[in-house]
């Protein structure tokens, strides 16, 4: 252990301490195969081992007695390395650190209080860590404990009936009058078709009486107007007629002068 | 594990209610175990049906075993969170229908006449399709081409209540020559 | 659409159930529709998870969203129902995750700090595979280490709404019972 050297800071990167000196393991030390496994699944590092044995004497962890826990630690370090097992590297780390803190606590030391009125103690440190870890020990035991989806329930997830119909574009107003907009300014640059602007509700109206004579042969003139529907509406029920007749959609019949006007499509 | 008939009818709900695949009998059997009764369970699962009665999801039993659904009249709520976007009509498919509403009854050829180009008989379909469009009568010219309007259900699909409410066309004309109009 | 409110929790109901994922406030709103006020969905969604209480399910809030989860009671029945063991984290693991729980963002360099051992690439494969943890950036230092944190998933999955909903550090110390280790 004393190849090992002791200036190493507690915080650094425990790799960079995986030196030549623990290649070389003792060879002649026998521990049965079954209890370095169970070993190695009880302990997660020299953190966790240390906490072991301070908990099972009912250590202070403020107040470590330092050679009494090192000694005890290299006991099972002994045993780790005489298996030449890989986590080793950082039992050894701990066991250098071990051994600093001790050999400095045997030091004759100055009384030196620090900026924050802390007592320097060479365990500090340590004990900072151990007491960190700990602390990542219960909270890892409270996640494990805690409800977690699928162990411990399921999310619900009812099924959607598919859709039978597919989906349907839909449209807008403003959509339609776009269409409308950027044919008309095609067509403006195509002065030869000819494109007015008339009422659009005369068109619907046409559409709608020739809707009406597809069912019968012919029908009084009369008979196309709603009567009750207002002057507005009557012009544009009669206007739609002229509009179609001129379009030669329709034609109209007068047998004899003053007799009813009968309309119907027009035939060749 | 001894259970009561009600819990055990929470069970099979919490396990229908869970499941991604339908449930066979037999894996309902095995979710309360083999103390239970198949009458037992059938009159379970009846129960839970008529519990589920008039709410946001049925349990329905299927080829492949039973399992719940949401209610088909949700199914327009929950499409909104699809994130797929709604499929649209192409600019033709648009212009020909604009054509139909502005210039109604007008037949193929004149529509063809006013946008300058062949309109393909698969956009007349889709608009027959849709229901938004439909002949009227026939130009008795030489072929006789259908006269094409609009229907009633365009207007109820579009909310209008009549054609009147789109803007008359000589607005639109003006509006136009200001050149302020987004290209389709 | 006019809904009443009766029909709108079944909406939501319908949705919540249906949904893969937890449905955000915003998407249980873009589901009812604008018409409805963040004061009434929100009192629809107390309403719904009342209407719950005591059943196979409930409807709990996640970090990402409201969710139906079925009860834990049930889960002993419901687990015959797969062979698939859900995973069983080692210690490693469950340390190494609570390392990143509690002083998250944190490099893996830092985590084997504070646990004295080597982290295996493995434990943080397997956090990020089941969407627990993810880089969220990385310590400008040299080799430029990845700093993990956790994800919405883990807190779903935990059926927690925050991190604040757990415990803090200095209340879990609390002498964890080895007197079952073996002397070695």
């Amino acid at each position: 252990m004393s190849q090992i050297e002791l200036s190493v800071p507690i915080v650094t990167p425990l790799a960079q301490v995986l030196g030549q000196p623990f290649t070389e393991l003792p060879a002649d030390l026998y521990i049965p195969p079954d209890a370095l496994q169970i070993f190695l699944e009880t302990f997660e590092g020299p953190l966790d081992l240390l906490l072991y044995l301070i908990r099972r004497q009912n250590l202070d962890v403020l107040d470590i007695p330092m050679a009494t826990l090192t000694a005890q630690y290299m006991q099972y370090v002994d045993l780790m390395q005489a298996h030449q097992f890989e986590l080793a590297a950082e039992y050894l780390l701990m066991a250098a650190v071990l051994i600093e803190i001790k050999s400095r606590l045997l030091l004759p030391r100055p009384v030196v209080v620090d900026e924050d009125g802390f007592d320097d103690d060479p365990r500090a440190a340590l004990v900072q860590r151990l007491l960190e870890y700990e602390q990542i020990k219960a909270a890892a035991y409270q996640l494990d404990a805690m409800p977690v989806v699928d162990r411990d329930f399921a999310w619900v997830s009812v099924w959607v009936e598919q859709q039978i119909a597919p989906r349907l574009p839909d449209i807008e107003v403003g959509d339609l009058l776009n269409a409308w907009h950027s044919l008309l300014r095609r067509t403006r640059l195509n002065q030869h078709h000819h494109v007015t602007a008339e009422g659009i509700t005369v068109r619907q109206r046409m559409s709608d009486i020739l809707r009406r004579l597809q069912e019968g042969a012919s029908l009084p003139f009369e008979s196309l107007f709603e009567v009750n529907a207002g002057r507005l509406d009557l012009v544009l029920s009669f206007l739609a007629m002229l509009e179609l007749t001129k379009e030669g959609l329709v034609s109209l019949i007068q047998t004899q002068p003053y007799e009813s006007i009968f309309v119907r499509l027009a035939e060749r | 594990m001894l259970t009561t008939p009600e819990t055990a009818k929470l069970i099979l709900e919490a396990a229908l209610l869970s499941a991604v695949e339908p449930l066979s009998f037999a894996q309902l059997k095995m979710v309360l175990g083999e103390e239970w009764q198949n009458d037992q369970i059938r009159k379970l699962l009846q129960e839970l049906q008529g519990e589920w009665a008039n709410r946001s999801a049925e349990l329905v039993q299927l080829a492949s075993g039973w399992r719940f659904r949401t209610r088909p009249e949700f199914q327009p709520w929950l499409a909104r969170l699809t994130t797929e976007k709604p499929p649209k009509y192409s600019r033709a498919t648009l212009e020909t229908l604009a054509v139909i509403v502005y210039r109604q009854p007008v037949t193929r050829g004149e529509i063809e006449e006013i946008r300058g180009v062949t309109v393909a008989s698969s956009i007349i379909q889709t608009l027959m399709a849709r229901g938004w469009i439909e002949t009227v009568g026939h130009r008795e010219v030489p072929g006789r081409p259908a006269l094409l309007a609009t229907t009633h259900q365009f207007l109820d699909d579009l909310n209008l209540r009549s054609l009147n409410e789109l803007p008359p066309l000589s607005e639109l004309v003006q509006v136009m020559s200001q050149e302020s109009l987004p290209n389709v």
